[in-house]
């Protein structure tokens, strides 16, 4: 065990904390979720192409840099120190990327992987539908083989970034007879294809950055599948694991929240309940042992380890933390909670947290889904 | 000593929740949420069952009612999420203004804000034909500086300054406190709804273990919300000395009952909780607003503890009511 | 609605306070679980009944005062401020006593509820087998019909009062063809017949009030059963309600724990965490607020209404207040909390309540199978 | 930057771990339980495996190991509930005395019982050839006044005034933290076993979402646990500044843990849970001990208070662990 960073790592904090003052935009961009904002952010993942900050993780060959995971984290907390932008990259970097590294061929690594490590195309997922969401293996939508290409109908929803994305990645069923989990295939494609309509929807907070995607007879070349066909299944899953793994909430997001908390707390102290007050103390102390567990994972990983179901312990500690902490500010403000723009023209960022918050332990595999998976793979109880 | 509401107040609170099914449905918060502003109907088929004359004497031609009925026609704007300032005006002013002024309230002519320096924030200040404020009752000002609040049907502006009236802010706390029981109600029928119906894993959700230890949680929770509402009630009806305590309490435990269903009802709806595609938005914003209005709990918290911490109040089994025995 | 309570109430009150003040055992008596002890609480019972006290909410017929619920709740809230002694006769009072009345013959009620109102019977629980715990269908103990009598062989476990008590009642399989709820009846028994062992259950404070009792070929008179042969799981499922019911724990047990929590916390306020002080507050609240919901469902069921499922409400919100209020104190306490007697020689009044809170969520149907219940009965969530 | 354990350690933990499987077995604690007393097989046991020389440097005869080998150690001592004076005298006081008593400290032929104003109660003065109160190193009194615990396992004695020694507090704190996580493995591991075995419904009660549920939170608590856990035993053993506020984070970390553990696992237990039929009371009544040992959930909390809020530490990731960086 040794829990300081080397010279090295500390070296590449520097570079990273330097790069970042001098590129990250002055001025908050606007929201992701609106078409204003998601241009701004788009250009911002130019920016960091060009500093080749996009996609640190990935390796050279790709448009990356090839850091191992401790330099990952320490990119993000300085990434969150320098209060820099959300990714709209996030679907490219996280769950695309790593599955064409992992299943694709040399000419879809080349196609893909390059453009999407440039910022030049923006990643939209397809993979719930209105009657499989927790229930993934429901999946209807269907590509029918026709030649050369697919022929896709049916419908995906609460796809981020659809409403603005170039591609969006999914899966389909490939054999009409098939059932669960079986027969499907994973498949790209342009957003602008012909017969694809796209519905945005409205969240919680007003926005509308997910989508519903209608495909009605779309038709794709057979080389935009990835892996074998029905194999769709098994390269759905390891995506899926990628996205509650680790890097889906990188732990400096959620220091950097405890200490705004903190600071919060102190304008509140005179009037916070005492449930408030020990929300915040424990806000912290969950910030700081989610960063702990997340260097130790990382430590496990770089030397060969493999994350399987501890992912969903990940899970469920940030996205339950992430609630109270928020739910916490919601109380120190008061009756001011409910603003939507404080008096002084600023957003009430505590309120889109909050409101953002509860999505955590929704998506991406409910905490119901992760909590069985905790008991069934990690506990070894019964189905 | 008997719990039960009256005949009287049980066809009360059917007639107005029938009221309500019929005419104040989600199409019409869906309506409003577009179009903005409030909707003339409901307002006139309240004033039109005898709501805005809820409180005023039989003798000034209204109902005669006391806080009890008042706290039960909340529960049901609540339930509804009616966003008239129907309750600010009938259920909370009345007793608080002058004989004109609550004919005027009867008849549906007269709409009434009301500042208090415990909110920072007026609402309906832009509807309203007066203010109350402190002790005073003020002409409306022109053209009131709006707020923008995360519920999309409420309407905030900037404060008047003014002194405290306690009256005031015990009457509307008991009122919202009512209001989010009803809100808390709707939004656990909204999430049983959902789970009865939506199916994964070839199977309604509701029929899950934990779906249903959630909403079951809820219940519980609910259930031992409405009897301190139903004290606070008649307490403030009978203008016993422990009032405040008591609508404090019932402030407490409104905003918990509230605040669980919201993050419940949206757990068990999933994505579709996060959307405008369901109704669940509109009560849950509601919710966060009425939790920070009137005094946010942790005001009312510091009040109880005040109370049976800090101060001498008597407390134990035999005060649960003040009785007699105990103060005679 | 009308919470004022009536001048006969009031004085009702004035006469219980009076009695308790002139009867109530100065010293507190050892502990019901231990013989000492046990028998110090059944001298009590007959003092009890000596006063008429014993069984305030049978009818006069019975050895009763025939009260209705507001009084037997006015007589509890005096019973827990004089400090009085538990109560001996629980399971006669509450769950035998009322279903002998329900569905007892005129011969049985003469026979049983007079000893039973007098304190001069003690009755034992045989609910619980070691295979049907939350599954009481799962019984197994037989009794198998020979002319005039039962031959009861089986095991019965967590029978509270069995170490020391005179008879227990319970359900035993009459049908041995029978399965799950089908072919059940309800037995009353002396412990002291042939064959009976009783083999006392240490339990975590270690002492010994549950007990397993061992039938090994009972003989016991027909007339000993309640209701029709293969009636006895619709008798035992009436007792269960009674039990789970508004009677199970008496409000002012627990206004009277948060009265002394208060004190408590003003004596540690300035250690104590926002956590607990969070934690005394709402032990108050939620013990005001079950006064009142017992007020309110008292008045329904005196007017003829019925309590169902909504018992189940009750039942995980006393076991969850107590919990509560039991962990706040043992926080306040902090090192203080481990002893099991003070410094003054004064038992360590919290940590035994906190053990025995313990085991609130979990007997009488656990409060799993209580959400179970609610969700499907009440919510009406399929099953 | 690496957070793994030494194959060294890896290796220390499996082999006590291996021991105390094979030889402190839930027989033994039943058997002291009724026997009273401490088992001299077990001290010999662990001092014959190093135990006792853990932190007596390589010259004097020891292992000449540190803080983090000593909380690998407690956490297995921990998780077999071993009641033997060992993490005491071997653990903790050992680096406080001179080379003579660190000698037999490893030779096992010295116990020592650690006195601190914090604690109202001296463990194990009965057994302890000396105490360690304050910087003083004092004989053990004659005849000790025993003190009732809930721990049958437990002997604890009236207190010796006596000077705070904070490295001792903070030292003993660690171990004790490190028990504690080693307890509230323990007690998942004996709840999960009993949930695969106990049928009811005719299905093993494992397969109940509801019982699923309840253990996997225990596992997200005490996944979350370890880390800071470690991290504080880190620090200790590097004498980092902030070494205090780690000792106090793993405190209520692992006391948080064990809590939980202890009421989820009587709860998935039922009926057997309460009562000595089974192991798992051993395991929640030590929770209950320590939890108050060595400064309580509260003390600690207040120490993190003070420099998070009423201080002037710097918070935030990039002083996760305080890297020159910062502080450079």
């Amino acid at each position: 065990m040794d829990l300081e960073y080397t010279p090295e790592q500390n070296a590449f904090r520097a570079e990273v904390r330097a790069w970042m003052e001098a590129h990250v935009p002055k001025t908050p961009l606007k929201t992701l979720e609106g078409r204003e904002g998601y241009d701004q952010h788009v250009e911002w993942e130019r920016e960091l192409a060009s500093g080749n900050w996009g996609m640190v993780t990935w390796p050279e060959a790709y448009g990356g840099r090839g850091l191992d995971l401790i330099r990952w984290l320490i990119f993000e907390e300085e990434y969150y120190r320098a209060g820099a932008p959300l990714r709209a990259n996030q679907n490219g970097i996280f769950l695309l990327g790593p599955t064409i590294m992992e299943y694709g061929t040399d000419e879809q690594k080349a196609r893909f992987l390059t453009p999407m490590a440039k910022g030049e195309v923006i990643w939209a997922q397809a993979w719930s539908e209105p009657n499989a969401g927790s229930d993934m293996a429901a999946i209807r939508s269907r590509a029918v083989r026709d030649g050369d290409h697919y022929v896709i109908s049916g419908q995906k929803t609460w796809s981020s970034r659809a409403a603005f994305a170039d591609w969006c990645f999914g899966i389909f069923r490939t054999d009409s007879e098939s059932k669960r989990h079986k027969g499907l295939s994973f498949i790209l494609l342009p957003l602008d294809s012909p017969g694809v309509t796209i519905r945005p929807i409205r969240q919680l907070h007003g926005e509308t950055g997910f989508a519903e995607i209608f495909f009605d007879e779309v038709r794709v070349p057979v080389e935009n599948r990835i892996a074998g066909e029905g194999e769709g299944w098994n390269v759905a899953m390891a995506t899926a694991g990628f996205e509650r793994g680790l890097m889906l909430r990188s732990p400096a997001r959620f220091q950097a929240a405890a200490k705004r908390l903190v600071a919060l707390y102190k304008e509140h102290a005179a009037t916070a309940s005492p449930a408030a007050h020990e929300a915040v103390l424990q806000a912290w102390m969950d910030a700081e042992a989610y960063a702990l567990n997340t260097y130790s994972v990382a430590a496990t990983v770089i030397a060969g380890g493999h994350i399987g179901a501890e992912a969903s312990l990940n899970k469920i500690f940030w996205s339950e933390l992430d609630r109270a902490a928020h739910r916490a500010a919601m109380s120190l403000l008061g009756a001011t909670a409910e603003l939507r723009t404080l008096p002084d023209g600023a957003a009430n960022i505590w309120q889109e947290g909050y409101i953002f918050s509860l999505s955590g332990p929704i998506y991406a595999g409910s905490n119901e889904i992760q909590r069985n998976i905790i008991a069934e793979r990690l506990l070894g109880l019964p189905r | 000593m008997d719990f039960r509401f009256t005949e009287d107040q049980l066809n009360l609170r059917e007639a107005i929740r029938d009221y309500l099914t019929g005419e104040h449905t989600p199409e019409v918060l869906r309506r409003l949420d577009v179009e903005g502003g409030r909707d003339a109907a409901i307002w006139d088929g309240l004033i039109g069952m005898g709501i805005g004359g809820l409180l005023v004497p039989e003798a000034e031609g209204g109902l005669g009612m006391g806080l009890i009925e008042a706290a039960i026609v909340a529960v049901e704007l609540g339930r509804a999420n009616v966003s008239e300032p129907i309750a600010d005006t009938a259920l909370v002013a009345t007793p608080l203004l002058g004989s004109d002024q609550r004919a005027a309230i009867a008849a549906g002519a007269l709409k009434v804000a009301l500042a208090h320096p415990i909110n920072p924030w007026i609402a309906d200040l832009d509807s309203a034909d007066m203010v109350l404020a402190g002790e005073a009752a003020l002409p409306a000002p022109e053209d009131p500086a709006p707020v923008d609040t995360v519920d999309p049907l409420r309407r905030l502006f900037a404060p008047i300054e003014c002194a405290a009236d306690d009256r005031l802010l015990d009457r509307a706390a008991l009122i919202a406190a009512a209001q989010l029981i009803g809100g808390a109600e709707r939004m656990l029928e909204l999430a049983t709804d959902y789970a009865k119906t939506r199916e994964q894993f070839g199977q309604p959700i509701g029929s899950f273990q934990a779906i249903k230890h959630h909403l079951a949680t809820v219940a519980v929770k609910l259930e031992f919300a409405r009897p301190v509402l139903w004290r606070a009630a008649y307490a403030a009806q009978q203008r016993a000395a422990r009032t405040p305590i008591h609508i404090s309490h019932a402030k407490v435990a409104a905003t918990d009952a509230a605040m669980l269903a919201a993050e419940t009802a949206i757990q068990v709806h999933g994505a579709m909780g996060y959307t405008y595609e369901v109704d669940l938005h509109f009560w849950m914003k509601r919710a966060w607003a009425l939790a920070g209005a009137w005094g946010d709990r942790a005001w009312h918290q510091r009040r109880i503890e005040a109370a049976v911490i800090g101060g001498g109040m008597a407390i134990g089994p035999e005060t649960t009511f003040a009785s007699e025995l105990n103060h005679g």
